[in-house]
């Protein structure tokens, strides 16, 4: 697979206009990947980015995709965040006649030039056997979601972990019924729920590290952070330093939008020099423990 | 006569009252007020965005009204009652997927009328609470906009994606150069204003806002059409849904959240009085164009996202603003 | 305290309502104002009280020039009003309606039984000690909400009382109160400015009369110099004949049967018939369940049991709209609240009751209902007359009384019920209403006329019906009826 | 003889609605059916469900609810006006990264004062556009709460997770058994309680949502006591924010969606009328218990996500119309 190299562009001038299409920048991984592909941008000189942001509404989603060929932007770069799929959007470019490179959202329908994303099953699984590996005795693992399955992501995660720990000795499944809504506030309060009917919980698995940073504050109220172990996804800057400290915060998976975003943007402009490229490229993510957090926490990065 | 008349009796022919014109055309001066207010900014939008006059653009805006304009109109209806329906972005997430997941077995106009039946008997539940239980419509409708956007999920936790392109037509077809959405909800701006302000039903609707008891001693089922005021607006609601599943391509039981927002306030823009009573289809008309203005002016402007959320309410705080100074001067 | 008005002048959105009006008065006077609707009064007491700026002219205080900017500059200068609409705060208790400038406080928090303590002495020094001050003031009858209302503007001594229309919802012992009241603020040196339009009680009060017209002063008398007959002439611009049309009643047909009817708390099996041509009064004391009784007739609210019949037939109506479709037409005691939607024009609140009659496919008829409206507007003599657009709650208080009456013409009844349809009416068209009553019992119409006035029940009625604690007590025949008879059915001490 | 006569002086025969005091004790029936729904709600929770009557969910309980209690105390002063405060929840995101941010460079108690001053600051210009300008507030506090969550992501787009354990003490200290956030929560609607009911502020802002005009004509500032009553929803959602933060221990700019409609309904389910003038803070309080124990009741008995939702919304329903008909009845 291409790496995030200072390759350049290899046809043309190599300036292009790209535009960016974001579903949503309400998070910080979202926001992450936008300020990723402007910064890898910047470094490679010559390139103009237009963002936009449809603020969550998919419709406006496909507008603005609308605006960035009106525009006559070289391609698109749509990161679709919790987005199923957008044919409006992706046809538009298609008649336009420009390549569309995915990030970290692969879409389930439509045809897109190339996806450059993260497995979330395999982050999910990596989880599940960090987990199995530390419950030697078994014991009770609870599951916190972010969202319905109209966000897959978060369901291939937990299908992940699930795939693993089902069916091992000792170990039982819990799954909160409510959602953490991707934040540390909901992460919180899931897991108070939680601690509130299963108090022999042994750990705790989260659709992301937000929710898992919220969960890790209410097991320290509950008095159980010898007890509980936790186990998240995204490698966000807090979630890192509480997994290097030694906390009973124990492994993330790394999903990281810099180098996703990074990525992209040299896919983009792979793509736009003539070169040939991979359809679909899945960035591995390295499993974080306290022994090799420090190797990628990074003070400076956008997450 | 005992009286001792201080002054001479006089004749009542003093022509005091000539410009009564005046007050009679207050409402005048407040639309031109509010049309040379959407001119400049679209005169502005001309003169510093180099790309708002392209074609493409145009025809961005024209798209992008459709939602809100909808939404707005049954919007208007309920609030004129004194009413609100912040249910309407849930049942747009409704009324989009189950109708995305009827098409793979019923014809497609067949799954869009169930689509926006939905939104109708949404409506109907959502004004039987409050007109026969006399319930407070804020928190029927909040409690129908958890409900329903419960209901959506529960239909389908994921996306449905119609893999038959005859579903993208309604959503992508144009009329020349104006997209068939945009026409629909024109024609339900245009009918709805006749039916407001022509029909015994529309002016039943306006003056309940105004007082209820009122109109019931005049003989008229108040409660009958506060129902039919929010069978309105989940109509609009369910139609926006259908309209908005087919645009973007696949429906989605997540959308549509706080779409409600943009509804009440395109209709308080156009001067519409949240205790009811007061409100017209043509300003609230103009109140859509204004939020859709902001939105596009602040993307061609290439405004960062969270300053454009900055700006947007600061815009919307201004407009407003000069609205009000308008009606005080009259 | 003397107070000076010179030269006031006031328009609205350029028609000018006042045209250059001179007032004075003097400590210990009571100043009547009177004339008719529309002539200004009103607008010359919101002027008074700070409510509303004038345009031009001035206004003086012991010779001082003063400038009210508002309501609270008037009340710093001991004038307070007591306006036409009522306006106390209805989930308040009286308490706290009287009180709300200040309450007595202990340790910075409201003490609120001195409060009401305070209240009760209040009410009972100002002779209302009938009023619980605990009471939600919204759940007092109009009547006493009326005296919560004077009571409020006593709470601190003023030097210039102004009431307009304090008399319209007051009957019996409460107006006898409120009489005794203002003789005994005159002797305190306070200067009242009295409107109303019972000229009766003018000739009673009033020290001097100052009769208003059109936006200027045209006559300022005294009792003794004037009367009753010559101050209607003055406010209507003419002789007034005859105040009452002569009746001679010859009913036909029973048109209105009412058998039993009960509601449980407020009216017990009342029965009666109107005739079609006849004119019968029902009279009672404040609160004695006539408005309640109309309500349930009209099928505003449900009766417990009994029947009601138009024309034949055992009916009870369960809405308005069944007993608008049998010819029944209810003009309510409240205007704002029940008879007007106070944001809409003329033209829709008069069109309201026949919309659906006036369609033309399923679009409303606009140039019928507009010719409808205005030949309405013409015959009731609504004024202004080009008044078809402006919004109702601009036009006088007489005036819109006049818009409800032909709402309600307009779907041509068969039984008319009046609710005390003359309240705030000045004599003028008082005499038009009454005159057009008669003209539409000749019609063969039958009228229900309410009334807490008894010159008028007695006048302008075939027959009197009489209402006691919700029971009908007597049935007197116009002509031959006494007052004192009517009376003692009202208060249940008929021998 | 033309004049009225005034009737001979009658003896105030008191009328003859004696049962009146059952009409003055209807305040007295309603609280108590409420409290009655509430005993039942708690003992059906523990008769069913095991784990309700544990310490650790009880202790959940108490500090689920202070978020939404905070707001709900805030919205209900503003209800009483007969506004409504749609901008809490960014106030709460915006204080909250605010405290967090300004935690490593200022004294904790500081920072967190810093962070409530903010939610005031907010509010003041809410409650001045509102009252000076006499803006409808559904639309002032809609622009607020857009403009106010853009300004909290131009703070920070990312959450700010302080260093120092200081920042969590307030979010978990707990005075016996109860935490301190509730205690400061109840301590708000005790004195809120007492304002409201025992000073002339607080019942010049309940008489300002009966009838402003005439509070005005009593010569109380009307608008004065609009901004107070913003201010007070402003400061307690700047409090929230401080308190949620610290709880969570990281402050995130995207928190606090929606927040807005848990507090209305509380304060609705409490029985106050969004036209003004009504509403109480016990039963306000009650509304927030009420919310609280829907959500953990359904969580306790494992309800799938979507169906809580759409119970939720069914239950807030069906309790608002047991409390209708009872106050019917009365
Ligand atoms: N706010 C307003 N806007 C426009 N015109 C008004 C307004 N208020 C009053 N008027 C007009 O001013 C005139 C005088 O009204 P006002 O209320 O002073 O009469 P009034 O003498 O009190 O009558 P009534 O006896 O019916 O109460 C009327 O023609 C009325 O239509
Ligand atoms: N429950 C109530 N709460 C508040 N006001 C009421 C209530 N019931 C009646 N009223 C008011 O009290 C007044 C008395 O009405 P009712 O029909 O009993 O007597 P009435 O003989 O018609 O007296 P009036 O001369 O005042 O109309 C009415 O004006 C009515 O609006
Ligand atoms: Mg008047
Ligand atoms: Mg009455």
């Amino acid at each position: 697979s291409s790496g995030s190299g200072d390759t350049g562009a290899s046809g043309g001038d190599g300036s292009y206009t790209i535009g960016v299409a974001n579903f949503t920048l309400g998070g910080p991984y979202f926001s992450g990947m936008d300020k990723a592909i402007a910064a890898q941008a910047k470094k490679k000189g010559k390139i103009e980015i237009i963002s936009t942001d449809a603020n969550g509404d998919a419709a406006k989603l496909a507008s603005n995709v609308e605006d960035l060929l009106s525009k006559n932007v070289d391609a698109v770069i749509i990161s679709g965040g919790p987005l199923e799929s957008a044919p409006a959007a992706l046809n538009a470019i298609k008649s336009a006649g420009k390549p569309v490179v995915l990030v970290d959202r692969k879409f389930q329908t439509g045809e897109y030039t190339s996806w450059i994303g993260p497995d979330n099953e395999a982050i999910g699984r990596q989880n599940g056997e960090f987990l199995a590996q530390r419950l030697t005795d078994g014991g009770k693992v609870a599951i916190i979601k972010g969202g319905p399955a109209d966000n897959s992501i978060g369901l291939a995660r937990t299908n992940g972990v699930k795939s693993v720990l089902q069916g091992k000795p000792g170990i039982t499944l819990v799954e909160a019924p409510d959602f953490g809504n991707w934040g540390s506030d909901g992460g919180l309060t899931v897991m108070e729920s939680l601690l509130a009917t299963n108090s022999d919980l042994k750990a705790v698995f989260c659709e992301n590290d937000a929710m898992c940073l919220g969960a890790q504050r209410a097991i320290a109220d509950a008095g159980k952070d010898k007890q509980i172990i936790i186990a998240g996804v995204d490698g966000q800057a807090e979630a890192l330093k509480a997994i290097q400290d030694g906390t009973n915060y124990v492994v993330t998976g790394l999903n990281d939008a810099d180098v996703i975003g990074a990525m992209g943007l040299d896919r983009a402009v792979e793509i736009l020099g003539g070169a040939q490229v991979e359809k679909d490229t899945v960035v591995p993510s390295p499993m974080i423990t306290k022994d090799n957090a420090a190797q990628y926490a990074d003070p400076d990065g956008g997450f | 006569m005992t009286g001792q008349l201080t002054e001479p009796a006089l004749t009542p022919t003093e022509p005091r009252r000539l410009p009564r014109l005046v007050l009679a055309g207050r409402d005048v001066t407040v639309a031109t007020a509010f049309v040379a207010l959407i001119a400049l900014l679209v005169v502005v939008a001309a003169l510093t965005a180099e790309t708002f006059l392209t074609p493409t653009n145009l025809t961005n805006l024209l798209k992008q009204m459709v939602t809100t304009g909808l939404l707005s109109f049954g919007m208007l209806v309920v609030i004129l009652t004194g009413g609100i329906d912040l249910s309407v972005g849930s049942i747009v997430a409704f009324s989009g997927i189950v109708t995305a997941g009827l098409v793979s077995g019923l014809p497609i106009p067949l799954a869009m009328a169930v689509g926006v039946l939905s939104g109708i008997a949404f409506g109907v539940v959502n004004g039987t609470l409050i007109a026969r239980f006399e319930l407070a419509p804020f928190v029927v409708t909040l409690a129908a906009l958890t409900t329903i956007r419960g209901l959506a999920f529960v239909y389908s936790e994921v996306p449905i994606a119609p893999e038959d392109p005859g579903f993208f037509t309604l959503g992508s077809a144009t009329a020349g150069p104006i997209p068939v959405t945009t026409l629909i909800m024109l024609a339900v701006f245009l009918v709805g204003g006749i039916f407001l302000t022509r029909t015994p039903a529309g002016r039943s609707i306006v003056a309940i806002g105004g007082n209820a008891e009122t109109v019931r001693l005049a003989g008229i089922n108040v409660r009958r059409h506060i129902v039919l005021a929010y069978t309105i607006s989940g109509a609009c609601a369910g139609l926006a849904g259908v309209v908005l599943a087919s645009r973007v391509g696949i429906a989605q039981p997540s959308v549509g959240v706080a779409f409600e927002l943009d509804a009440i306030a395109a209709c308080v823009i156009g001067g519409a009085s949240l205790a009811g009573g007061r409100g017209s289809v043509r300003a609230t008309f103009g109140g859509v164009l204004v939020l859709v203005l902001i939105n596009n002016l602040l993307n061609l402007y290439g405004v960062q996202s969270f300053w454009q959320q900055v700006l947007k309410g600061l815009i919307i705080i201004a407009v407003i603003l000069v609205q009000r100074t308008n009606r005080v001067r009259s | 305290m003397t107070l000076e008005l010179r030269g006031v002048r006031k328009d609205y959105g350029g028609v000018e309502v006042l045209h250059g009006v001179d007032l004075e008065g003097r400590p210990g006077e009571v100043l009547a104002v009177v004339g008719a609707n529309g002539a200004g009064k009103s607008t010359l007491i919101k002027i008074l009280s700070g409510a509303e700026p004038m345009t031009a002219g001035e206004m003086r205080m012991d010779g001082e020039p003063v400038e009210l900017h508002s309501p609270h500059d008037a009340h710093a200068r001991g004038i307070r009003t007591v306006y036409q609409e009522l306006s106390i705060v209805p989930g308040l208790s009286v308490t706290e309606n009287l009180l709300m400038g200040g309450f007595p406080r202990r340790r910075g928090l409201i003490d609120w039984t001195a409060a009401h303590a305070r209240a009760r002495e209040l009410l009972e020094g100002i002779g209302f000690g009938a009023i619980d001050p605990r009471t939600p003031a919204g759940r007092l009858s109009v009547a006493r909400q009326q005296m919560v209302e004077i009571a409020k503007a006593l709470v601190t001594m003023p030097r210039i009382l102004v009431l307009d229309e304090p008399s319209a919802v007051l009957a019996g012992g409460d107006l006898e109160s409120l009489f005794e009241l203002i003789r005994r603020l005159r002797e305190r040196g306070v200067l009242v400015v009295y409107v109303s339009h019972r000229l009766a009680e003018v000739m009673e009060l009033a020290t001097r009369i100052v009769v208003v017209k059109d936006g200027w002063v045209i006559a300022t008398t005294e009792p003794s110099r004037t009367s009753e007959g010559e101050l209607i002439d003055l406010m209507a611009g003419r002789r007034l004949e005859q105040i009452y049309p002569g009746r001679r009643a010859r009913p036909g047909a029973t048109r209105l049967s009412v058998r039993g009817l009960t509601r449980a708390g407020e009216f017990e099996d009342v029965s009666f018939d109107v005739r079609a041509g006849e004119i019968v009064g029902l009279f009672g004391l404040v609160g004695s369940g006539r408005s309640e009784l109309a309500r349930c007739v009209f099928g505003a609210e449900p009766s417990s049991s009994g029947q009601v019949s138009v024309d034949g037939g055992d009916v009870r109506f369960r809405t308005p709209a069944e007993a608008i479709a049998a010819g029944l037409a209810l003009v309510t005691e409240d205007r704002k609240r029940t008879g007007l939607v106070g944001g809409m024009s003329v033209l829709d609140n008069i069109a309201l009751t026949t919309m659906r009659g006036m369609r033309r496919g399923p679009l409303i008829d606009a140039a019928r209902r507009r010719e409808k409206v205005t030949a309405m507007i013409e015959r009731l003599s609504i004024q202004p007359a080009h008044c078809a657009s402006m919004r109702v709650v601009n036009l006088s208080g007489g005036n819109q009384q006049k818009a409800v009456l032909a709402k309600w013409l307009l779907t041509e009844p068969r039984v008319l019920i009046l609710d005390e349809p003359t309240r705030g009416v000045d004599m003028a068209t008082r005499v038009a209403i009454y005159h057009m009553i008669d003209d539409l019992a000749r019609d063969g119409l039958a009228v229900l006329l309410i009334s807490s006035d008894l010159t008028e029940v007695m006048g302008a009625t075939d027959r009197i019906l009489v209402m006691n604690q919700g029971r009908l007590t007597g049935e007197l025949r116009s002509d031959q009826a006494g007052e004192n008879e009517i009376l003692a059915h009202a208060i249940g001490q008929a021998a």
